[in-house]
């Protein structure tokens, strides 16, 4: 069999349902693959490991990998966009009457200070017709953000917004302010590689991404449970919550397609969407200039 | 008139069995006020540990000590102490060593300081008031400890061979000094020593003990006048009693009885 | 042995230089990627760049640090004095302080963000958290080891415990308390960063993380340098302050001897 | 002041007793809720329903903490010992170690993972790293307090160095060395923990990070409860050890002596 | 006959002007092989200074000091010391703090324990083999430490007031001892004592030291015949001895003339 490392971006949650869901069906098998799948400390541990060869494919926010691709001199490029419309939010108390970013004045929002979200977040108030200085800012560790917020600590909470919409659930329903309507275009989760696996390794990440697009195009047919429980058989022993991850499958339902990528397969990735994030991230300065869409992602793997 | 110092039936073991060692069996002492009272005995015989439960620093195993008349529950007041060993606070000058106890007592003055520096003018240490206890001498260390003990003018004082590490002559100084001391204050002494010849000197009694277990086997009143002179200890008088304590002590045997 | 201290520090400076050196060497010729492992140069060069910004936050760190660090000796020094005296602190306090020196700070990021806030106070709290054990701990072992001997002349001179504890164990302990007060300050500091992940929005910590989520790695580790000579110098501090005040102890004697 | 090991295992044991009554009281009384600071009913409840589960991670921290804390007693000894006798060392390695334990581990994660894996190693060099710190500086304080004469005792005797440093030095440093493992058995656990933080798919630091993921506080707390509990284990096994090994030291000489 | 010690012109300053501390001034010494030497002088003039000068544990400042011919540098080979205090290890049983000069030397065997043993018998610390320093009292320790220094049978004996701290009576056997051991073995001794009749009745030379600074003043040759007896003691002969010692120390003065 051919051997791929995946790392994943964190501990397990909803949306490592495309690998587990594939290595549970045995699809994996199916396409001769032998795949190691492991967990991640964070988007950002994850992009660095996946640059210097830590591992094969990655999955984390594309966002911030397009920042390392600058950054790093290293030519990490998407192979497969999941979440292809922006998920930042700000995560707000569903009934606080909260809908425009306006609303969001003189409220107490948490956030985390390595979030992709911060340097995007002047641009986003702005289109509120406000400044940092009109809402308190709470810069918490990941692990106490949401507490701060279903403890009633803080307002909102300024993270990816289905991922923190599904853990607030239980404690204190919230609704989401998309950082999409301040016009902030900005990639989630998605595969990526560096160029040289891309070229070496073609064929077995062709190979891979089939099972994966297809995990998706399962999933979100009306398997979502199926899913929950092959994370949990995955992951077995780690006592996962199915209700959290059902809830996050099911809240970046939504998310997986722009109006750009309507009718594509899962996975594929527009050119005018990356455009627009490029323009996003330049105006937010975490992006230099002279890139082209075409730095960041390739379709090649996903099938028309 | 009532003894300041009653020692009934005492008896103190370190540990206890089968290990425990014996270190006093049923002592029985009284000291008068304004008494010098020596005690003599081979090494390890239970001096220091009479000394320590007199002072009330080690809890006996039987038996009751008074101090004026009262059943001492820790150190009484008004006392002295000299220990065997010099124990000066290291991170303490000379000076500030032999003022400890009255900072303990709440009587520190700059008269008291005065007093001090010239107590150690007196001992020999004038220059080395504001050395550390490690820059000196054995015998200058003890010396130290002694002034420490005396200067807040106790009642009673215990001694544990002060004049352990000291030449004759220093010795000979010290001897003078505290005789002069006693003679002035008459304070009650209760002085340990090895040396008969200054036991005999300085006292009004002689104890002596015997070890195996600890015991008093003799106390030998000393009827010379008063004020002593060293030359008094060429005195056939003198002689005699030496001689008579040093008999009794070859009798109960030094290190051959063990 | 003879031992200067300007030779030390010659010493000193030489080596930290040669392990620059090595280290600048072995990211160009090894190729070692910058993006993960930055040369010295570009660290200095980073440090240069943005001079106020680090001074800004290290600055805050250090104010988080040395309040942590004074809460936490005062409070480790009278708590191990309680320990001491008191057979029922040191089976009640003490056990608990010790478990709680074994849960990791992170974890209860939560409770300190929502008890404390997000302002200094959660900073000070880890930093006096993290620091206050070695103290404890030390200066414990200090106060017990005077020599009984030495106990008993203060006794004899009816010293109260008060006293006894003042002018005997006290001093007696300093050498120990010392060796206490270095390990805690170089925690105190790390304390004060973990303080700073865990909330707030100023400080080195704060600063890492920030660059971190820009991978912006020369920026993340000159707040590292940043943080080991801070720490290094808050140490030989300490250090200072102990040849000061304990010329007496036996480990600094050799310096006023012969011999 | 006699103390009885019995009663104080008696104190402690009421004393914890106290404690969690108070807090579930508290919990239920006030309302705190549950998925920020749970009753110990429910913690209870939680470690018995997945006993198995908790006693695995357990062990396994406890693994790497035991290891850590092993290798960070031999070399930090080894260390000190360096440090004492050699000046260059001491300017070098010394400050080395001072700056390199300012550093927060957690900001090194990938370095960590790419040099030394995903493994149990990463975890036992970071338990390493931190546990060291304290032996280090307490052995060093330990080994230089030796009475200057009693070392002239020994050197009279034409000893070399290396048996004054067996038969004088060491032991007379132990006592010091115990306050310095005491320190570094906690700190090595805490280091487990940071270690299974940065990397890593076993251990309660890993139990800790997904339950926190999922936001199932019960299992963090029921973590960091087995967390406390396992600390204060070890704790008072190096303490048990000491007062095994010493009892000729002044602080433990009360336990055989009348008074 | 060339001798095993020989002190040139030694001077020793402790710390640096201003403060410092001149304990010795050209200080002219030799001692002959098998030779018994005492050292007597008041308190602080510098005794210990010299032994540990001679010993190669303090650096001295001036001068050289040869053992055996040649300039020592740090400890000589051959050589035993018994310290002022006792220095015993307390982490050590008294067996155990015997034997741990042998084990310095690599000498320790099941025999030389055996010897150990033997010799805190005649020592009297039989039954104390098994315990810890701190439960003996002071004079058992520095007997202990006397043990330890000769176990090893070393050619150069140095001692500091090793008797300090015993009874006449131990203190009379332990010289009667030292003097057997001597008169057997025919070590080299050095041997610093505050007791003139002590130094006399042990010595072939007796140096006396002054001090401020500290310097050797007299030297005095004992010849009473050997192997000396407690009864020679006595004597008219050994009398006159002391008594000549005595003055000489009267004439330099102890404390007073400080
Ligand atoms: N702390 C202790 N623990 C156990 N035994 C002790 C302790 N202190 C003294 N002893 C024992 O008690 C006995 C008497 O000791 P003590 O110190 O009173 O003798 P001493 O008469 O003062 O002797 P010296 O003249 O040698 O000082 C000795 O056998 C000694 O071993
Ligand atoms: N470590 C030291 N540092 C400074 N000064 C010292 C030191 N050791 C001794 N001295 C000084 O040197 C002088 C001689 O001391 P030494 O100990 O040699 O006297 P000694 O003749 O042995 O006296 P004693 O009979 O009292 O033991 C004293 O004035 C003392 O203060
Ligand atoms: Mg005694
Ligand atoms: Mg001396």
């Amino acid at each position: 069999d051919d051997d791929l490392s995946v790392l994943l971006d964190f501990a397990p949650w909803g949306l490592h349902a495309g690998v587990h869901l594939a290595a549970e069906k045995g699809w994996f098998k199916e396409q001769g693959l032998n795949v190691n799948v492991r967990d991640g400390r964070g988007s950002v541990s994850t992009i660095q490991l996946v640059g210097v060869g830590e591992a094969d494919v990655g999955m984390a926010q594309l966002g911030p990998m397009a920042t390392a691709r600058e950054k790093s001199g290293i030519p990490l490029k998407s192979i497969a966009g999941w979440v292809r419309k922006g998920d930042l939010a700000a995560v707000v108390d569903k009934t606080a009457g909260i809908s425009t970013i306006a609303d969001l004045k003189g409220k107490k929002l948490a956030l985390f200070a390595a979030s992709p979200f911060l340097p995007f977040l002047d641009t986003f108030l702005k289109a509120g017709g406000l400044t940092r200085d009109d809402v308190n800012l709470l810069y918490v560790e990941p692990s106490a953000m949401m507490t701060t917020y279903t403890s009633g600590q803080a307002d909102g909470v300024l993270t990816a917004g289905p991922y923190g919409q599904a853990l607030a659930e239980r404690d204190r329903p919230a609704s989401l302010v998309l950082a999409e309507q301040a016009g902030i275009s900005y990639p989630s989760y998605g595969y990526f590689s560096t160029e040289s696996v891309i070229e070496g390794k073609e064929d077995i990440l062709r190979r891979f991404l089939a099972t994966q697009t297809r995990a998706f195009q399962y999933i979100y047919d009306g398997h979502v449970d199926e899913a929950v429980a092959a994370i949990i058989s995955q992951r077995a022993d780690l006592k996962l919550n199915p209700e959290i991850l059902k809830s996050q499958i099911e809240l970046y339902r939504p998310f997986f397609t722009t109006p750009n990528t309507e009718g594509k397969p899962f996975g594929w990735q527009s050119e005018d969407d990356w455009a627009s994030t490029i323009k996003s991230m330049v105006e937010a300065g975490v992006l230099g200039d002279g890139f082209k869409p075409q730095d960041f992602y390739t379709n090649a793997f996903i099938g028309e | 008139m009532q003894p300041i110092l009653e020692v009934r039936n005492v008896g103190k073991v370190y540990g206890s069995a089968p290990s425990g060692v014996e270190a006093l069996r049923s002592i029985d002492l009284e000291v008068r006020p304004q008494e010098f009272l020596s005690i003599v005995g081979p090494s390890g015989c239970g001096k220091s540990t009479l000394l320590k439960c007199v002072a009330g620093l080690e809890a006996i195993t039987s038996g009751t000590i008074r101090v004026r008349g009262e059943d001492i529950s820790g150190p009484p007041s008004q006392m002295g102490i000299v220990f065997q060993r010099d124990l000066l606070l290291d991170w303490r000058t000379i000076l500030e060593n032999v003022l400890v106890i009255s900072e303990f007592r709440g009587t520190r003055t700059d008269e008291l300081e005065a007093k001090a520096a010239e107590l150690l003018v007196r001992f020999g240490l004038g220059d080395f008031q504001r050395r550390y206890p490690w820059e000196l001498s054995g015998g200058m260390r003890q010396r130290a400890a002694i002034c420490r003990a005396i200067l807040d003018n106790p009642e009673l004082l215990l001694m544990d061979e002060p004049f352990g590490a000291l030449d004759a002559m220093t010795r000979d100084d010290l001897n003078l000094e505290l005789a002069r001391l006693w003679q002035e204050t008459r304070k009650t002494v209760v002085f340990i020593t090895h040396g008969i010849q200054e036991a005999v000197f300085l006292s009004d009694r002689v104890a002596m003990m015997a070890r195996n277990p600890g015991r008093i086997v003799d106390i030998f009143e000393i009827d010379l006048p008063r004020p002593r002179t060293l030359k008094m200890r060429d005195s056939a008088e003198f002689s005699a009693i030496v001689h008579r304590i040093r008999e009794r002590f070859a009798d109960i045997g030094a290190i051959s009885t063990e | 042995m003879p031992k200067l201290a300007s030779s030390g520090f010659v010493q000193g400076a030489g080596f930290l230089a040669a392990c620059v050196l090595l280290w600048e060497v072995a990211v160009r010729l090894l190729g070692v990627r910058e993006f993960l492992f930055p040369a010295p140069s570009t660290i200095i060069m980073e440090i240069l760049n943005y001079p106020g910004f680090f001074a800004r936050n290290a600055l805050y760190t250090l104010l988080v640090t040395l309040v942590g660090f004074a809460i936490a000796l005062s409070l480790g020094v009278a708590l191990a004095v309680g320990i001491v005296y008191s057979r029922l602190l040191e089976n009640t306090l003490y056990s608990l302080l010790v478990a709680l020196n074994s849960i990791p700070k992170v974890a209860l990021a939560p409770l300190f963000v929502i008890w404390l806030g997000t302002e200094m106070a959660p900073k000070i709290a880890i930093a006096v958290t993290i620091a206050i054990f070695a103290i404890v701990v030390d200066t414990v072992l200090g106060l017990r080891s005077v020599d009984p001997e030495t106990l008993n002349m203060a006794r004899a001179a009816r010293a109260n415990e008060w006293q006894i504890l003042r002018k005997i164990r006290f001093p007696s302990a300093l050498p120990s308390l010392f060796a206490g007060m270095k390990v805690a300050i170089s925690f105190a500091l790390v304390g004060a960063l973990v303080g700073e992940f865990v909330a707030g929005s100023q400080g080195l910590g704060h600063a890492i993380l920030l660059a971190q989520g820009m991978f912006d790695t020369p920026r993340v580790f000159a707040s590292i340098v940043i943080l080991g000579l801070m720490g290094t110098i808050l140490f030989y501090l300490v250090d200072a302050l102990e040849r000061y005040m304990l010329p007496w102890h036996a480990s600094h004697r050799g310096a006023r001897m012969a011999m």
